[in-house]
């Protein structure tokens, strides 16, 4: 929300990614799916057709035997800030970047499933409902209030919990702090992580940790050369790994497990 | 009795002077394409109840057959607006000889490929958000509108076809009414080659703004990336060839003479100076895209075709073999005037608009982004399959109808003299006046 | 004797203008019952309580809407006055405690983040601002429920038509949108969707 | 067109320009819209107070604080507690959706709780000789388990088995880790504990394939499939030179002598140079650790030899339990059982553990036995047993969990009890005291007030992230602080002795050609549930290995005829069961990776080799 | 897409986007509603039989719509732009003031032995009209015409005070699933309808008995080369019918032509000789 009466101090959410520290145990994929009520999967759904909000893949060196190396990278919608590909491909506004917190929103009951954002997406961070939600009996009684459930054909994506947000402003409010300020809060994956691999924070707030750890000499982007300004900082002191942030190396067509 | 007295009803429905089949005959050709109609339905119904589930579309190709084939058909369509602007803007009176049929070929591509797109999408209920809350800066926006409005456009434009059916036109108001409007027919004309322009256009531009997808990304000038206009200009000089085509296919299956073939030659002269023009365009395009644009995003171009089976053979196959080689033929007087050479050119570069909207659509969406990606591929399922069949099956429904009831070739009647001994007509009973 | 030729049409025309805004407007609702006839007014008044001290907010800013059973039982565990209406709640409801079914007029859709606190103690409004006089209202009306959407007519009013020249304060998106609007506030999606 | 046709036609037309001029169409549309946010089939999330409630996770032994965010006290989303002496706030995939189990469909609601208890009490009666009663208990030390005990001491020839304790081990101690393809950081102990501890050791991860710990290693020897002896082997031939070791077992010396440095390089595919520098490694830079598959000899030799007992492996005291249990039947190993000699069997899988091949319990097992399961689900051992009996599932039972493997001091705390458990289950330790004529119901209170009694150890609570001695702790409050979540610590013993490590006998090499692939498991061990928003992990990613599901290189797929999604069986000499098959380049060759389910673990149990057939 | 929606902004891109598809609808809405305008206009001016003859006439093939004068061989090849209503046309009215056209009573053309009296003016839809002494004109069908016609199997015949129009319906005729519409020469009011079978006349009273109201008629000199010229195209309409041509050889034509081609679609050839769409 932003007011010139009352001038905003705007945020710019976004996250540091260690990855030198992911395990790659799946906690933020299990976390992201149990706060933003993410059903589970259905019985014909695999790794192309399924919705996971955040997904981490394991990547390699392309080596083969002794030199070969793995690691796991953990991607989520990267909140691209600069002419974010998916806002202006929607059709009915039903995408849009809050100049208030950086945070590029989906809009589900906005949507009409045309997918036009999936396919300008670099990062496949969006994801499509091919079936209608199904949860087994009762289990609905553990769904967060704050995220209202999507319905089948239409797109989702990850909003860095947008419910946490909400419920952190309302609590400084109900504190009495003043609604210009940003509000710090932690979205589901960065808090579910173990390895505390994933740092989030305003990248405007010079001093957080997160804004130091994105400046640090280790990290990098994903393909920063598309100019889109992902708010999303991997950081590995692996150089190779730093270079997955370039294009796809071709005559890779290794039978993987990778999707 | 009953039945003949229907075949007398029917035989006043068809034009004064058209030979057309006995009506048994021609509810015999339209039995197999209803049942494939209903067919489609079919299977179009189970993607709109059970949900696109039942398509093999996913997360990551996002777009398939549909989209593709959308994007063919509607370039194909583009005749009904290219034509109409060459007859009625131009001036080129000869081409009035096909303009019906091009009108009804538009009618089917276009509604056909809107029907479709009503399918594709998760919740066609919402549709009209688009209308409501326009997002102006995209081009689907700009597709939609202009799709929408030229399909209303053709509406029009079939109208006085219909009315002029032999029958109707006895009822004074609808003889009066197809006479006022056949004479508006110019600002229709107009304003469908206006929207045409601008759909052909973002349809390229669709793609041309993916900035997350190197592979498609165009840059341009305004608005509008470089594929906008080579989409413009492919649609014009395919449009043409397909009316070539459709037209061919008529007179051969209905064994008659439609139009002269000077018009022929000439429909075909036009698509290959707007082929040469394409060709040459993108050529310019592709060199700018491979050396500049592409680079400069981190993506050497040599790495799109380095994943099988999209090598380099399928730029040379969309730019040369059924770009420049069709216009050079087209181009030829002396292999113009040969009717098989022009019918061949003329499908190379029908072909060629398609094999480029399935590169467009599919390779894009195939192509990996990430260095951790891989390199997809997809098959439409046959739900997907069927419901475009379905579209077929509804454009040849519509387009015999509009044969045997109106008027789509005007000189028809007079090439008749020069017709082919009658008695042949029963040599072939399969093809003997299907019509 | 012959009819003009414009008199069907007229009749169409005429026929479809009064089911369209006569009827259908009736039509599309469902009315229910509330499950007890509660007066705010008695409360208000003779009781002298304010809206908050039943529609409370909670230590972390939520707002906990209409008030469960126990609240009610909290003076009413025995019947308090003579009403009918009264001895009815009880008997029902606060003897087997069990809770009442209670219809929320302004339940906004479940993708609607609203917060009261924000409002109430941000902006300064009063609960009559969105909710008009229910506070003085003797006696609880129908709930009315959109057949199609499922929307309370409260949200989901007025008929599209309408929209054009609103004039009464209303719960739809476009009534939000007006007032922050007015108030300089420009908004993204999610600060008012979940 | 006649005149009423005409008429027709107007009145219609007047009708449908009418209709235009009032909201009805338009209304319509919008509301079909809308109707399309809220059509059947999308659930309502439940609104309510939001509250916060603490407790520990019992799916596995190491049994993380949790904390949950509660809608109308019904827990929506669980996080660990960042302050937390052993958790460190750290909670694994399976932990963060944990809430879910009340509601998981292949959850056990009923069974046939009173044809059990009859037929058991049947059988008891008519125990003939030597036919014992015996409880198999997964999850030793537990406070259900003492009931057990006390229960078979009071029952005749009452047995209680449960697999051997491991030693104690203190992580922070270590400066290196030496693992044989032990999965240090996918499963292992504690996960916060470790992560905690990572900092302060280096870790040597030989492995043959490269799994999350390999990754995760400051060093990973791509062993060959299986070599895992022969690296021990040759590196304890360079530790041992001249100095002598008590304690190895019979033969050892003899075993060292087949294995020269040489010939560990050539077996496993390390350089010899290599293994000479991890010798020394190991040598110089201690204390070390070494750790390996569950009783695994070589481990245990090595950190014998390296002298890791006393310092990385310590004797870990138990939580005091109140006097009067101590006339409790013995620990016993299931090994040390007869063949054909149990009457009746009662396993308690309620809390999941170490689980023991079926193979090995049959042979126990006498005709005519009686064998009666606690479980979850079906899966496990209620597919052999006659009766499986439903129990609470976590977050629905009080239960107490046991320090886990990586805590040098012992612990008490208790599982969240935050949903109420369904009608039809029963609690395992209650009918197995009911059999002894025992009264069991609150032996976690005697025992929470025996520990505050002893006056040992701190208690941190959650709410207030505070550790205080537990004898500053009322008594009562010691047990309601207990049910809140909070967490007893004994204090170290400063002067225990050294531990009594004795390295098993090492097993008779067997490369059998019958199984050509070597078993690796490369995901932890499930629990009995899962949440069914594990598909992320498993069916919506490829990030883990689904339960019964294996993975085989390329080319070995192509030899068993198999490619990705195909059905198959995979055959042990314990057994087989039917699993998927991803065919995956970063497996290597001759080994099939499989995923812990509750069926591969209990054909894998022992063997470590198999062999893949398509079904 | 209305400045009261959600999303809506008065911006360069809404006022563009939304200004082109704006006006857009006006256009096209504006092109359907005034067609509707114009046809409801001309409805009510009765223009109904004119215009059907204009959108027949421009749907005649180009060598059905020479001009008379091409027929005289004074034109080398000219298209009519007038709809053969010669009354518009200032070169039919500049070449008649050179050497006017009269009509001539003497002999009777013959042409293959049909008559044609040259007492009359003759209309390019095989209709024949004859001023009266008293004024009135008597309306037939030509010699040609009742050939083609021969006796025909049902005839709707105008009421007396019926008023026609010169291009417009004189009367129906049904021959052989043939549904021809005679043209009327005239502008006029029928008096009278008479004559033996086969032989119908109407007695209409003329708008008009000036001279200019048989200006698009032919008459003279012009009757023989037009009916020549009528000759061949039902030579060529008969060849399009798939049938051998027999007047070629200058045989006479039977007075039932259409006897003698029994397989023709008669309908068509009809529609050609009787100038119909």
């Amino acid at each position: 929300m932003t007011n010139p009466n009352k001038p905003v101090k705007a945020a710019r959410y976004g996250m540091a990614i260690d990855i030198d520290r992911c395990t790659g145990c799946g906690a933020c994929m299990v976390a992201c799916a149990v706060e933003n009520n993410v059903p589970p999967a259905h019985a014909g759904a695999n790794d192309r057709k399924g919705i996971t909000w955040i997904r981490v893949y394991k990547v390699d060196n392309g080596g083969d035997g002794d030199g070969r190396r793995s690691a796991f990278v953990p991607v989520l919608c990267q909140q691209c800030g600069n002419e974010t590909p998916c806002v202006h491909v929607c059709p009915q506004q039903a995408v849009d970047v809050d100049p208030a917190t950086g945070i590029v929103g989906q809009m589900p009951e906005r949507c009409l499933g045309c997918r036009y954002c999936m396919a300008a997406c670099p990062y496949h961070a969006r994801y499509f409902n091919w079936w209608d939600p199904a949860w087994p009996a009762g289990m609905e009684k553990t769904f967060n209030p704050d995220v209202a459930p999507r319905m089948r054909g239409v797109v989702e994506k990850c909003n860095f919990c947008h419910g946490r947000w909400h419920a952190a402003r309302q609590q400084a409010t109900a504190e009495g702090k003043p609604d210009t300020e940003p509000v710090a809060y932690l979205p589901a994956c960065a808090e579910a992580c173990p390895t505390q691999a994933i740092s989030f924070g305003d990248l405007n707030d010079e001093a957080g940790v997160t804004a130091a750890a994105a400046r640090g000499r280790d990290s990098f982007r994903l393909l920063e050369k598309l100019d889109t300004d992902p708010k999303i900082h991997y950081i590995s002191k692996r150089e190779w790994v730093r270079r997955i942030a370039d294009a796809p190396r071709p005559g890779d067509g290794k039978e993987s497990r990778r999707g | 009795m009953a039945n003949a007295m229907s075949d007398q009803a029917d035989k006043e429905l068809i034009s004064r002077g058209l030979k057309r089949c006995s009506t048994p005959r021609f509810v015999l050709w339209m039995l197999p394409w209803v049942a494939l109609l209903i067919f489609g339905l079919y299977a179009a119904g189970l993607c709109l109840v059970k949900g696109l589930n039942q398509t093999n579309m996913d997360n990551r190709f996002a777009f398939g057959l549909w989209i593709f084939l959308d994007l063919t058909v509607i370039a194909l369509g583009a005749g009904a607006f290219f034509t109409g602007f060459l007859v009625y803007i131009l001036k080129l009176r000869e081409l009035r000889a096909v303009i019906n049929s091009a009108v009804v070929i538009g009618l089917v591509c276009y509604s056909g490929a809107v029907a479709v797109l009503m399918v594709d999408v998760g919740q066609p209920l919402r549709a009209w958000f688009t209308f409501w809350y326009p997002n102006v800066h995209s081009m689907l926006t700009e597709v939609t509108f202009c799709i929408t409005c030229y399909l209303t456009v053709l509406a029009i434009e079939y109208l006085p076809i219909v009315l002029k059916n032999r029958k109707l036109r006895e009822v004074p108001a609808f003889l009066v009414f197809e006479f006022q409007l056949h004479k508006l027919t110019y600002v229709l004309a107009g304003v469908g080659t206006f929207l045409s322009f601008f759909h052909q256009g973002s349809l390229g531009g669709l793609y041309g703004v993916l900035r997350g997808r190197p592979f498609a990304f165009r840059e341009g000038f305004f608005v509008w990336p470089s594929i906008f206009f080579l989409f413009i200009i492919s649609a014009a000089a395919v449009g043409p060839s397909f009316i070539l085509l459709t037209t061919c296919l008529v007179q051969k299956i209905s064994r008659k003479r439609l139009v002269r073939v000077e018009v022929l030659r000439l429909l075909g002269r036009i698509s290959g100076l707007m082929l040469a023009v394409y060709v040459l365009a993108k050529t310019v395009d592709t060199l700018i895209w491979i050396n500049r644009t592409s680079p400069e995003r981190g993506f050497p171009a040599s790495q799109y075709y380095s994943w099988n089976p999209f090598g380099t053979w399928i730029l040379f196959a969309e730019i040369v073999l059924f770009g420049l080689v069709p216009a050079l033929v087209l181009l030829t007087p002396r292999l113009r005037a040969r009717t098989g050479w022009l019918v061949a050119a003329a499908a190379m570069a029908c072909g060629g608009v398609a094999l480029n909207r399935f590169v467009m659509t599919v390779q894009t969406l195939a192509l990996p982004t990430l260095s951790f990606d891989r390199f997809l591929s997809y098959a439409p399922s046959w739900q997907e399959t069927g419901t475009f069949l379905a579209v077929v099956a509804y454009g040849v429904l519509v387009y015999s109808f509009s044969f045997r009831y109106f008027r789509l070739f005007p000189d028809e009647r007079e090439l008749q003299a020069a017709v082919p001994p009658t008695d042949t007509r029963e040599a072939d009973p399969i093809l003997a006046g299907r019509y | 004797m012959r009819i003009p030729g414009y008199i069907p049409f007229a009749v169409g025309a005429l026929t479809a203008l009064a089911a369209g805004w006569a009827a259908f407007p009736h039509a599309i609702y469902q009315s229910r019952r509330q499950p007890v006839d509660f007066s705010h007014k008695v409360h208000t008044t003779t009781a002298g309580q304010k809206c908050d001290d039943c529609h409370a907010f909670r230590a972390d800013g939520t707002f906990a809407g209409i008030p469960t059973l126990d609240k009610c039982a909290g003076c009413h565990a025995a019947p308090m006055g003579t009403t009918a209406a009264e001895k009815n709640f009880i008997d029902q409801y606060v003897t087997p405690n069990r809770e009442p079914q209670w219809l929320a007029y302004a339940r906004q859709p479940e993708n609607v983040y609203f917060s009261h606190i924000t409002h109430v103690k941000l902006g300064g409004m009063k609960c009559e601002t969105c909710h008009g006089s229910e506070g003085d209202t003797d006696s609880l009306r129908p709930y009315q429920q959109d057949r199609i959407s499922g929307y309370s007519r409260d949200i989901w009013g007025r008929p599209a038509a309408h929209s054009a020249f609103r004039t009464e304060g209303g719960m739809k998106m476009d009534d939000c949108v007006d007032c922050h609007r007015s108030h300089g506030l420009t908004h993204s999606c999610l600060d008012c969707h979940k | 067109m006649t005149t009423t046709r005409r008429n027709l036609f107007k009145l219609t037309g007047g009708a449908a320009v009418g209709a235009m001029l009032t909201p009805a169409p338009w209304r319509l549309i919008t509301d079909s819209a809308l109707w399309s946010e809220n059509w059947p089939g999308i659930p309502r999330p439940r609104r309510g107070e939001v509250t916060f409630q603490f407790g520990n996770c019992s799916l596995c032994p190491a049994g993380c604080a949790v904390r949950a965010r509660c809608v109308a006290n019904q827990p929506v989303s669980l996080a660990g507690v960042a302050a937390h002496p052993l958790s460190h706030g750290a909670l694994c995939a399976f932990g963060i959706a944990g809430h879910h189990l009340p509601y998981h469909p292949g959850r056990l609601k009923s069974g046939p709780a009173a044809e059990a208890n009859q037929a058991v009490r049947a059988a008891l009666g008519q125990l003939r000789g030597a036919e014992r009663c015996a409880v198999l208990d997964l999850r030793p030390g537990r406070t259900a388990s003492w009931t057990y005990r006390r229960a078979m001491a009071a029952i005749r020839n009452g047995v209680y088995l449960a697999p051997a304790a491991p030693i104690a081990i203190n992580l922070a101690a270590a400066k290196t880790v030496f693992s044989l393809g032990a999965p240090l950081f996918d499963g292992w102990g504690t996960p916060g504990n470790v992560i905690a501890a990572r900092d302060h050791f280096r870790l040597i991860q030989a492995e043959p394939v490269e799994s999350r710990t390999a990754i995760m290693a400051d060093l990973w020897l791509p062993i060959r499939p299986g070599s895992e002896e022969a690296l021990a082997l040759g590196i304890a031939n360079l530790l041992l030179k001249e100095k002598k070791i008590a304690g190895l077992p019979a033969g050892f010396a003899d075993r060292l002598r087949e294995f020269p440095p040489t010939m560990a390089a050539m077996h496993s595919g390390i350089g010899e140079q290599q293994i000479a520098a991890l010798a020394r490694e190991l040598q110089d830079n201690g204390p070390v650790l070494v750790l390996g598959e569950n009783g695994s000899p070589y481990a245990a030799a090595l950190n014998l030899i390296l002298g890791a007992p006393g310092r990385t492996l310590v004797l870990r005291r138990e939580a005091p339990v109140p006097d009067d249990w101590k006339k409790a039947a013995p620990v016993a190993d299931l090994a040390s059982v007869p063949d054909g000699s149990i009457r009746v069997l009662l396993i308690d899988e309620s809390a999941t553990g170490e689980a023991l091949p079926w193979s090995a319990i049959q042979s126990k097992l006498a005709e005519k036995a009686v064998v009666v399961t606690f479980a979850w689900s079906k899966e496990g051992y209620g597919r052999q047993a006659a009766f499986t009996l439903p129990t609470a599932v976590y977050p629905e039972s009080l239960d107490d969990i046991p320090p886990a493997v990586d805590s040098p001091a012992a612990a008490f705390r208790l599982s969240a009890a935050w949903v109420a458990p369904p009608d039809g289950v029963v609690n395992p330790a209650d009918f197995v005291a009911g059999l002894a004529g025992l009264a069991a119901k609150d032996a976690l209170q005697e025992r929470a007030a025996a520990i505050r009694k002893s006056g040992r150890g701190s208690l941190f609570v959650p709410s207030s992230a505070t550790s205080t001695p537990a004898r500053d702790v009322k008594p009562d409050d010691f047990w309601k602080m207990l049910q809140a979540g909070a967490t007893w610590i004994d204090d170290l013993d400063a002067n225990a002795p050294a531990p009594k490590l004795d390295v098993p006998a090492l097993p008779a090499g067997t490369a059998s050609s019958a199984f050509p692939l070597v078993v690796v498991v490369t995901e932890p061990d499930t629990p009995a549930l899962v949440s069914p928003l594990l598909s992320k992990v498993y069916q919506e990613s490829n990030l883990r290995l689904a339960p019964e599901s294996v993975a085989l290189h390329p080319s070995d797929a192509r030899a068993c005829g198999l490619e990705t999604g195909s059905r198959a069986r995979l055959e042990t000499d314990c057994g087989s069961v039917a699993v998927n098959v991803t065919v995956d380049s970063d497996v290597p060759p001759g080994v099939v990776q499989v995923a812990g389910g509750p069926g591969i673990r209990k054909i894998c149990g022992a063997s470590s080799r198999a062999r893949v057939v398509r079904s | 897409m209305l400045p009261w929606n959600y999303g809506f902004a008065w911006n360069t891109g809404h006022i563009l986007f939304l200004g082109a598809f704006y006006t857009v609808l006006v256009i096209i809405a504006t092109t359907v509603v005034s067609a509707l305008w114009r046809s409801r206009r001309s409805l009510r001016a009765h223009q109904t039989e004119e215009i059907r003859w204009h959108s027949d006439f421009h749907d005649l093939p180009a060598a059905d719509r020479v001009c008379r004068h091409v027929l005289t061989g004074e034109f080398k090849k000219r298209e009519c732009p007038h709809a053969f209503d010669c009354r518009e046309c200032e070169t039919h009215a500049k070449l008649i003031e050179r050497h006017p056209l009269t009509v001539i009573a003497g002999p009777d053309e013959d042409v293959f032995g049909m008559d044609f009296p040259l007492d009359r003016y003759y209309h390019r839809g095989h209709t024949w009209a004859r001023l009266e002494d008293d004024g009135t004109v008597t309306v037939g069908l030509d010699d040609l015409g009742r050939r083609l016609l021969g006796a025909p199997d049902s005839l709707e015949l105008p009421m007396p005070g019926d008023h026609l129009t010169a291009n417009g319906t004189a009367f129906n005729i049904r021959k052989r699933g043939a549904k021809v519409r005679v043209l009327s020469p005239i502008d006029g009011e029928v008096l009278a309808v008479d004559g033996p079978a086969g032989q119908w006349r109407l007695r209409v009273k003329p708008d008009s008995t000036d001279e200019r109201a048989f200006r698009h008629l032919l008459r003279g000199p012009e009757v023989k080369p037009w009916l020549m010229r009528e000759m061949e195209r039902l030579q060529l309409a008969l060849t399009a019918e798939g049938a051998v041509p027999t007047l070629a050889d200058g045989g006479e034509p039977v007075s039932d032509i259409s006897a003698s081609y029994p397989g023709t679609d008669w309908d068509a050839v009809c529609g050609k000789m009787f100038l119909e769409g």
